[in-house]
């Protein structure tokens, strides 16, 4: 990428870190808002063995030393965050980054891993599709995929689970399972999240759309008149463009069967323990949680608005990249 | 494989009213019959529950005939894990999704539209926000919001499908984004205001109708597979539906317990419909899509 | 993941009972070495006695810690720390003649510490302290004060003499260069990670994905235990941990789901042990409501269920059914009090006598106003039983005419609809008790009010003697008498109608010999475990 | 000039089918011609008449099924003739009712994969082609010097970065592009309508085709641009003598490039010959078609004269229901009593009236 195409990409990406800073604190306020209206308090929490005490939570705030009134504490972990210290998890006292950013990983872990999936099984399904349109082959392979990604992601997971336990008599769980972490059971979780995580059927439309409507562009035509390879002058604004843009959009739902994925199959991620949290009330490690899924979901809209850019310099800074419709 | 290409004398005049039909591919009309079957049965099936025409009483618990198979005295799908018959909660199960799935289609499209053309076709300014926001509701894991709130206040269907439609405005609002930034491209915009077209029919007619008409079709179809999907995934969760009224994720969630100890029909029979009905509404909108798609040429 | 569903932890002082010398050292020609992996449904949030409420986490403290008396299989107190004891007359001083031969875990690299009296009197102070979270601190709120009187006596003084205090002093002691602040303990507190105690284990680590590890302590007092680690192996899902089982990823489950017992009956690798929490279920009713303040309408409700059919169905048999407020297996219960049967009939005429007759729409009602009634219980992901029941409940109250609407609610909603605002009309709980029996918060009027247990509203001033002079008397028989006469008043009131107390199973794999399992604290006899070459 | 032709068509047929309507488009109905080494064949006619189809099918680019069915495309590749519709007929079957193709068997996905081996080395190496718009013909995600680069790379002995850097500048400067070390680096959005059609020209010429296609290249432009084009078509006809199909609407253009020109109407070629006979025509003279397309241009002499300018009535003959006769009869002026019949009833056959001139027409037909 020539120099001249750095100035308007540093620009660019200096917005976006701008726009996403302004994001995370959107995403905390909500957040706030919402666990301060639920019921219930996370100082209850801790007393839970013992009921005869006075109303929970007001003796033990002070001696925590959490601030009362509900901006101040907003306001403290604002502070706190800023300065990089997420505050405690109130359940289990692990301060929430070093908690998070371990459980985080696994997350990401998973989620790249299953979007991986998705896109090894889609890919060729809507290239095929696009290029060679309805027919005895592609139909079908269409149709299977719809119908993995129609499934509850939670029965499909048993499913899995059960053909595993009872072909091979060996308990897949890499977490748990006493014969050893063995690496190959990641797998299990991140195909099933990958076929089941609900964005196959719209993964597939969308590329075989935009590489149909390429292919049918002039300047493919051309290509082809001058006996150029077709792939090398489609793939930019056929496939690149496409599947980042498609990518990014679906990393929110990726994120959401993670979730599920990480319960049914054991695996100690991020999902695991924002659901834990919520039921807690736990409100340091939600609000973390809630800050790193952000982060994870930016960076997705970053990365594809920097391929969009760095694929066509021509465009203007303000042709914000094309929404997946 | 040699395709048949056979001139039909005497079809080729104009007039014939079956133009339509003929134009699109078979397999949009697979699709879409396919489709309207789903429509109508799951309309039917509300129905059925509406007025209670059920084979059996989908809450009478009955002990002795827990978890039996399909077809033993007279329950064609078999029990659940309370003797309650499957069919008869499979049935009313839909009422879980049918209003809300609506209600959820429309939360998602209807300010979408809104903010997708103040978006498109309103100041820089108004975009900038509206993008900044659709953005923020983007930026949240779904599941893990729409737990937040159905924690914070009560896990009803109907709070829950505001919620999942919510989450999908974005959606909308870039599609009829992209689709206005499209067409004032190609000056159809301009054109119309020279023409002294109030503005309101432009955006009503002109965008929305004619060139926003088939993607939105498919948003609704997705969103109704996705209240679905959604709703099962929270009845695993413990917040879909509660007891004792029936919805197929709940059913799916309770049958689920009893999987992997051999007893699979509890949760594959409200799996299956899950994945019938969104099968339908996905090839629905598919269809649809391809047939007003061959239509419009932008 | 956190508490056993819908248990309210509540635990009383023990019986006091001579002190026999148990254990000997360890020369019972057992074979050592092995490893036990168990499963547990959810993860400990910490692994120190103080600040720790969950079950699944006080199972791993009884294998860190000791406490100053323990109790063996025959419920005796046995000297642990405290060789012996002797107690004032006037029964308000206890003082406790320590072990001189313990020695606390050793970390890596630092020379072993020996266990002193100064450790006791640190873990009282912490435990009183106002700055430390911890339920212990109305449990022993009775003692007034503790003296160390030289290296190896320690002299408890309490404010009042109360009923087998002895019983009282299980607590586990931390020690002193233990936790990283010296006055209080919180849940940032590293110590509450990485525990350090005199028990038969020792923590070795705790993984990624919070598998927690424990080796044998070579140095403890009893002598080595057999095992030589136990490991904790978290699962987020209960089919999945059943599963692991059945498929050998683990040895054993600590607590098994109801649902899952046949299969694993029907399976010669594993053993199934019952232990039998002193716990109950039961079904509270709101007496503020004008319908449930009525007797007989209680009564009738007891008689519409039936409660055999509940348990064969859902939890395969396992569980005797109750007629008063106390677990069958406590002294305290009244084997004269028949549970009331399941006689529909009885219940019609019961509601007719009442003043009920039918409506039209086949429910009852009286004076215009039909008979039907809320009942909240709190979602848990695991919670498939209390469905099963509360489902089985209301179709039950059906077919007498009465209309319940279920209401499940999220967990700290429902606490505060249930405990707060008594915002319900009937709702599903377990108690679990330890032997004391002391149910005075359940049912004195003195206990009415917010966050109190005795959210029913139910004052009977008969009943309010009976458990203030239970409360006061020191005589065991007198004290038996007492309760049996509550349980025959409770039965005949039934403020709630008592279900059944649920077997709880462990099941292990049959290689793992001579376990014996707590009723509630699990594990302290683990030290005797052995595995079968 | 040699004897050899360097292109000849013989009987190309390219039909579609129209679903809705359950019938063929007959956009190339039966078209042969030749095209000699250095000569420019002009291939005039209204549009519809087949013109692109027809050049699409000699690159073999087209798309739609069922595509090209019949006939045979020779061209002579370093000395070598070659067929590029080799063994159509294993691949095609035509069902023939009182000879009008009424029904067409086709594996069209065998046939794509045997295009492309046909066509490896001629595309681009032999043939180039340049299209109508220039602008959406360019990736618009590659600079204009990459891909002209790409095409020397392609399908010239220099491989090298550099060399082939210099040569497309070369090229650059050959069209009369502006500052073309600075449009190199330029991405299509960033160029005109003509800069791009010249950065077109360039790259397909930079191959050294020994024959060029040049489909509507300056219908995309405005007026101006398109007589600087002209005159850069014209410059490089004379300088490489590179054979050229040239395919306009634009009469002028045809008159001022072609040495032969072929009237195309209605799929199919209806006078064939050297442009001076075949411009020349008089009202009375030639094909009716080409007299009438002629007299629609407008000249000096109308304008001055301020005469309506003419017209041809009717409109474009529609190829699905393709009538018997002519294809002209229903817009035919100069149809006499005498030939009617004929006109109506059969398709004359293309007949010389003097040796290299060819009009399909009854008035000449019968002598």
């Amino acid at each position: 990428m020539s120099l001249k195409g750095v100035k308007p990409v540093a620009r660019v990406l200096a917005r976006e870190v701008a726009v996403t800073a302004l994001l995370l604190l959107g995403v905390s306020v909500v957040v706030f808002c919402i666990l301060y209206l639920a019921p219930g308090d996370p100082f209850s929490l801790l007393l839970e063995g013992q009921m005869s005490a006075g109303a929970p939570g007001q003796d033990v705030r002070e001696a925590m030393g959490a601030p009362n009134a509900w901006h101040a504490r907003y306001l403290s972990w604002l502070a706190g965050m800023l300065r990089g210290n997420f505050g405690a998890s109130i359940r289990t006292g692990l301060p929430v980054l070093e908690e998070i950013s371990r459980v985080g990983l696994n997350t990401l872990l998973l989620t790249l891993g299953s979007m991986a999936v998705t896109l090894l099984v889609a890919v060729p399904i809507a290239l095929y599709a696009a290029v060679r349109g309805v027919n005895r082959v592609s139909f079908p392979l269409t149709m299977a995929a719809y119908v993995v990604s129609s499934l509850p992601v939670f029965w499909f997971g048993y499913v899995v689970i059960y053909l595993f336990l009872h072909t091979f008599g060996l308990f897949p769980l890499a977490f748990g399972g006493s014969q050893g972490t063995n690496r190959l059971y990641l797998l299990l979780p991140i195909v099933v999240l990958g076929l089941g995580n609900g964005t196959l059927s719209e993964v597939i439309r969308h590329l075989r759309e935009e590489m149909g409507r390429v292919l049918s562009e002039d300047y493919v035509r051309t290509a082809r008149a001058k006996g150029a390879s077709v792939w090398k002058h489609a793939f930019k604004e056929g496939f690149l463009i496409p599947v980042t843009e498609i990518v990014a959009s679906k990393i929110p739902f990726i994120l959401g069967g993670a979730v599920i994925v990480e319960q049914v199959f054991n695996w100690p991620g991020m999902g695991r323990m924002a659901w834990q949290a919520a039921q807690d009330r736990d409100f340091p490690v939600i609000m973390g949680i809630a800050v790193l899924a952000a982060v994870f979901v930016r960076a997705g809209n970053l990365l594809q608005r920097f391929v969009y850019i760095a694929v066509n310099p021509g465009a203007s800074r303000e042709t914000i990249g094309r929404r997946v419709a | 494989m040699r395709k048949r290409y056979v001139e039909a004398p005497g079809r080729t005049d104009e007039a014939s009213g079956l133009r339509f039909f003929r134009k699109s591919e078979a397999v949009d009309l697979f699709f879409v019959g396919y489709g309207l079957l789903i429509v109508v049965l799951v309309a039917v099936s509300y129905a059925a529950g509406v007025f209670r025409l059920l084979p059996h009483d989908p809450e009478a618990v009955n002990l002795d005939l827990m978890l039996a198979p399909p077809g033993t005295a007279g329950h064609l799908l078999g029990t659940d894990f309370m003797g309650r018959d499957l069919l008869a909660r499979l049935i009313l199960g839909i009422q879980a999704y049918f209003l809300p799935g609506l209600l959820a289609i429309a939360v998602a499209t209807v300010p979408g539209l809104a903010l997708g053309v103040l978006a498109g076709y309103g100041a820089g300014r108004a975009d900038r926000v509206i993008t900044w926001f659709s953005n923020l509701v983007d930026s949240f894991p779904r599941l893990v919001l729409i737990l937040l709130v159905i924690a914070a206040f009560k896990p009803d269907i109907y709070f829950i499908m505001v919620v999942v439609g919510l989450t999908n405005v974005p959606a909308t609002v870039s599609l009829v984004k992209v689709k206005i930034r499209f067409l004032r491209e190609k000056n159809f915009i301009e054109a119309a205001e020279g023409l002294g077209l109030p503005r309101r029919t432009i955006v009503l007619k002109h965008i929305l109708w004619h060139h926003c008409r088939a993607s939105l079709i498919i948003r609704a179809t997705l969103g109704m597979g996705e209240a679905i999907l959604m709703e099962t995934s929270l009845s695993y969760l413990g917040f879909g539906v509660q007891e004792p009224t029936p919805s197929w994720g709940n059913m799916v969630q309770s049958g689920a317990n009893y999987f992997l100890q051999g007893n699979f029909w509890p949760s594959t029979v409200p799996a299956l419909a899950i994945l019938l009905a969104i099968l339908g509404f996905h090839l629905l909108g598919d269809g649809l899509n391809n047939l007003l798609e061959r239509k419009a040429v932008y | 993941m956190k508490r056993v569903s819908v248990v309210i932890l509540f635990v009383f002082g023990m019986t006091a009972a001579a002190s026999v010398w148990a254990a000997d050292s360890r020369k019972d020609g057992r074979p050592n070495g092995g490893t036990v992996n168990y499963g547990e449904y959810g993860r400990p949030a910490t692994l120190d006695p103080v600040t720790s409420n969950e079950m699944v986490s006080l199972r791993i403290t009884e294998l860190v810690f000791n406490g100053l008396v323990g109790i063996n299989e025959k419920q005796e107190i046995v000297p642990e720390l405290a060789e012996r004891w002797d107690v004032s007359k006037d029964r308000r001083t206890y003082v406790f003649f320590l072990r001189k031969d313990v020695i606390w875990h050793v970390l890596p690299g630092e020379a072993p510490k020996p266990f002193t009296a100064d450790d006791v009197v640190f873990t009282y102070n912490v435990m009183m302290h106002p700055k430390t979270i911890t339920p212990l601190k109305v449990r022993y709120e009775f003692i007034e004060s503790v003296e160390k009187a030289d290296d190896h006596t320690v002299r408890f003084t309490i404010k009042r003499p109360i009923l087998n205090a002895l019983a009282k002093f299980t607590f586990k002691i931390l020690p002193k260069h233990g936790p990283a602040n010296p006055a209080y303990l919180t849940r940032e507190d590293p110590f509450v990670r990485r525990p350090i105690g005199t028990g038969p284990y020792k923590l070795a680590s705790v993984s990624g994905d919070g598998e927690i590890t424990l080796a044998a302590n070579d140095a403890y007092f009893k002598g080595r235990p057999h095992l030589d680690t136990i490991v904790a192996k978290p699962f987020a899902d209960q089919n999945i941990m059943t599963q692991a089982l059945m498929f050998n990823a683990i040895d054993m489950i600590a607590l098994v789901n109801p649902r899952y017992l046949p299969e694993i009956q029907g399976d010669k690798r594993f053993v199934l042990q019952p232990y039998n929490a002193l716990s109950y279920s039961f079904f509270g009713y709101n007496l503020r409501n004008p319908f449930l303040s009525d007797r007989r309408v209680r009564k009738a409700f007891t008689y519409a269920l039936n409660r055999q059919e509940m348990l064969d169905s859902f939890f395969n048999g396992q569980g005797t059914i109750i007629s008063g407020p106390f677990a069958p297996g406590s002294w305290a219960y009244n084997l004269d009090v028949a549970p009331l049967p399941f006689d529909p009939p009885a219940a019609a005429a019961l509601l007719k006598e009442a003043g009920f007759s039918p409506g039209p729409d086949g429910f009852l009602q009286k004076a215009g106003k039909k008979l039907a009634l809320t009942l909240k219980v709190p979602i848990e992901k695991e919670s498939e039983a209390v469905k099963r029941v509360v489902l089985a409940f209301r179709n039950y109250l059906k077919n007498v005419g009465v209309d319940i609407k279920v209401e499940f609610e999220e967990w700290q909603a429902w606490k505060g609809d249930v405990f707060f605002e008594h915002d319900f009309d009937i709702f599903f709980a377990t108690w679990v008790f330890d032997d004391s029996a002391d149910i005075s918060s359940l049912f004195l009027t003195a206990e009415i009010g917010p966050w109190k247990n005795n959210f029913g509203g139910y004052s009977n001033p008969e009943v309010d003697s009976l458990l203030m002079e239970g409360k006061l008397t020191l005589d065991h028989e007198k004290r038996r008498t007492l309760n049996r006469k509550l349980h025959a008043v409770l039965a005949e009131e039934t403020p709630y109608t008592f279900l059944w107390t649920l077997t709880n199973y462990t099941a292990y794999h049959r290689k793992i010999r001579h376990v014996a399992i707590h009723p509630y604290k699990f594990f302290s006899y683990a030290d005797e475990w052995f595995i079968e070459p | 000039m040699s004897v050899s032709p360097l292109l000849k068509i013989e009987n190309l047929k390219t039909y579609f089918y129209s679903k809705g309507r359950q019938a063929f488009i007959r956009s190339v109905d039966g078209v042969s011609f030749e095209i000699r080494r250095g000569e420019t064949l002009g291939v005039v006619g209204e549009s519809g008449s087949g013109k692109s189809v027809m050049a699409l099918s000699v690159m073999g680019l087209v798309g739609a099924a069922p595509g090209v069915i019949a006939g045979r495309i020779g061209l002579k590749t370093d000395g070598v003739q070659k067929n590029l519709l080799q063994d159509l007929d294993d691949y095609v079957e035509r069902v023939e009712a009182d000879d009008r193709v009424v029904e067409v068997r086709k594996d069209v996905v065998g046939w794509q994969k045997n295009v492309e081996r046909l066509m490896a080395m001629v595309r681009g190496k032999t043939v180039a082609m340049i299209f109508q718009n220039p602008k959406s013909s360019l990736n618009p995600f590659l600079s204009v010097g990459r891909q002209i680069t790409e095409a020397i790379r392609l399908h010239t002995p220099c491989k090298g970065k550099a060399e082939s850097r210099e040569r497309s500048l070369y090229w650059l400067e050959r069209v009369r592009m502006d500052s073309p070390r600075l449009r190199y680096d330029n991405y299509p959005r960033a160029l005109s309508g003509g800069m791009c059609q010249r950065a077109m020209v360039a790259m397909a010429l930079s191959c050294e085709p020994s024959f060029l296609i040049a489909d509507e290249p300056t219908t995309g432009l405005d007026a101006t641009i398109q007589s600087r084009i002209a005159d850069l078509l014209a410059e490089l006809k004379a300088d490489l003598g590179v054979t050229t199909m040239l395919i306009s609407h634009d009469i002028g253009i045809i008159r001022r490039l072609s040495d032969s020109v072929a009237v195309m109407y209605g799929g199919m070629v209806v006078e064939y010959g050297p442009a001076g006979k075949v411009m020349a025509a008089g009202p009375e003279s030639g094909h009716p078609y080409t007299a009438a397309l002629l007299a629609s241009v407008p000249d000096e002499r109308n304008i001055r004269g301020k005469e309506p300018l003419q017209a041809i009535p009717g409109d474009v003959p529609d190829t699905i229901h393709v009538p018997d006769g002519c294809r002209f009869f229903g817009r035919c002026v100069r149809v006499t009593a005498a030939v009617e019949k004929e006109c109506a009833g059969r398709l004359p056959p293309l007949s010389e009236i003097t040796p290299g001139h060819a009009v399909r027409c009854w008035l000449y037909g019968e002598s």
